[in-house]
């Protein structure tokens, strides 16, 4: 079971938590969640920009990719667009499955090629209420989704 | 063809979006791109560094060496920074 | 900053995940929960004794040790002890940095030190109302714990 | 010294703890072991596998070869299944 979500308004984690579901052979719930940092005071948020459609279709085929990899039960994944504020959700990604393991390498194999798959893209506010430059897509986030093609 | 354009490709280019009619000699992704180029400073600007762009075909990651033709949507933006 | 509750009663997630922390330095928030199998059908719950004093000290070295591996914000992790029915919450641990790949690696560490050197003992409530035999140690987790000291 | 037993060793031996005076050619938790082995069939079957059972000293956990002399709590327990 596979549910994405795209959403332009703050997230409700207890909400989002409880769309993963849950049945009576599920044993391991593993979750990531990406919050909007500060940047030492430099910044008041971040804008993402992503391409309506695409964005949903890209991560869900990230999250059956996931699916077949490992014996999850369901995947749950949503991410922000629009203006976030320091301290706020970006990114919540759950998964259930009747043990840890396939639990925790889904979540972070979802979350590895989210970063550089799926259609979104960041650019900062500062502190002096003018716009940033666009974050520039970093090595470690390439290397990270590398990994899982060595295992 | 729909292009759509994002982030920093799309303030270059100062469009999100348009409809072209697709010239017979691009086949390819990367021939689309060339041929975008020739359009005027915004798109040279946007699309200077090819190699860095990335294309989407019909909402779908795709290699500039994919054909274009047939396709109804083409996007083209920098590598994507979410999460 | 660590913290670590024993609890003899059901877990409010919420709160627990709450009890994490953040700051604006907090970009990334890894989480498992670990729930009570109801294997198919034959529980009732488990219940799960455990060493007073031993436990909070023991996950609270393990989480030391974490820290002291990966940056790491926070860790907070909370084990139930007592009657635990099937679907209810058994254990939940949270890491808190600024990049994920920290996150994650503190919380699946906590959850396989936790799995084999946490003093906890299950044992099986059955479905005809008996009490099944003590649940044994597994194999696969002393695995799970060795896969540390080869990274 | 305080003995504390805990799920099956607990059970076997009756006794969810008990205070003990250590012999004086009790050095180890493994010869606490053997020592206990020898009090009654309890003790006898709840440790009959010694390899298979884990020790903590003073709430910390130990090898069998670890000095119990001088601590004030000695646990035995079996391997541990909790998370």
């Amino acid at each position: 079971m596979i549910s994405v979500r795209i959403s332009g308004d703050p997230l409700d984690l207890a909400a989002e938590a409880a769309a993963l579901g849950s049945d009576d052979d599920t044993g391991a719930v593993a979750t990531f969640l990406g919050l909007c940092r500060g940047e030492a005071g430099r910044l008041t948020g971040l804008e993402l920009e992503h391409y309506p459609g695409m964005a949903e279709a890209e991560i869900t085929r990230i999250a059956q990719a996931a699916m077949e990899r490992w014996p999850v039960q369901a995947i749950h994944a949503v991410h922000r667009h629009g203006l976030v504020g320091v301290g706020e959700p970006i990114v919540f990604v759950a998964a259930r499955s009747a043990h840890r393991d396939a639990a925790f390498d889904a979540v972070r194999f979802v979350m590895d090629f989210l970063k550089t798959e799926a259609p979104f893209w960041k650019r900062e506010h500062l502190l002096d209420g003018t716009t940033g430059p666009w974050v520039e897509a970093k090595d470690a986030d390439d290397r990270a989704r590398e990994r899982w093609a060595a295992a | 063809m729909k292009l759509k354009y994002f982030a920093w490709v799309r303030e270059r280019i100062g469009l999100a979006e348009e409809d072209i009619a697709l010239p017979d000699d691009v086949a390819t992704a990367g021939d689309l791109i060339v041929w975008l180029k020739g359009r005027g400073e915004g798109y040279a600007y946007a699309l200077e560094r090819d190699a860095f762009i990335r294309v989407a075909i019909d909402q779908e990651h795709a290699l500039h060496t994919a054909p274009v033709r047939g396709a109804r949507e083409v996007a083209l933006f920098p590598p994507m920074t979410g999460g």
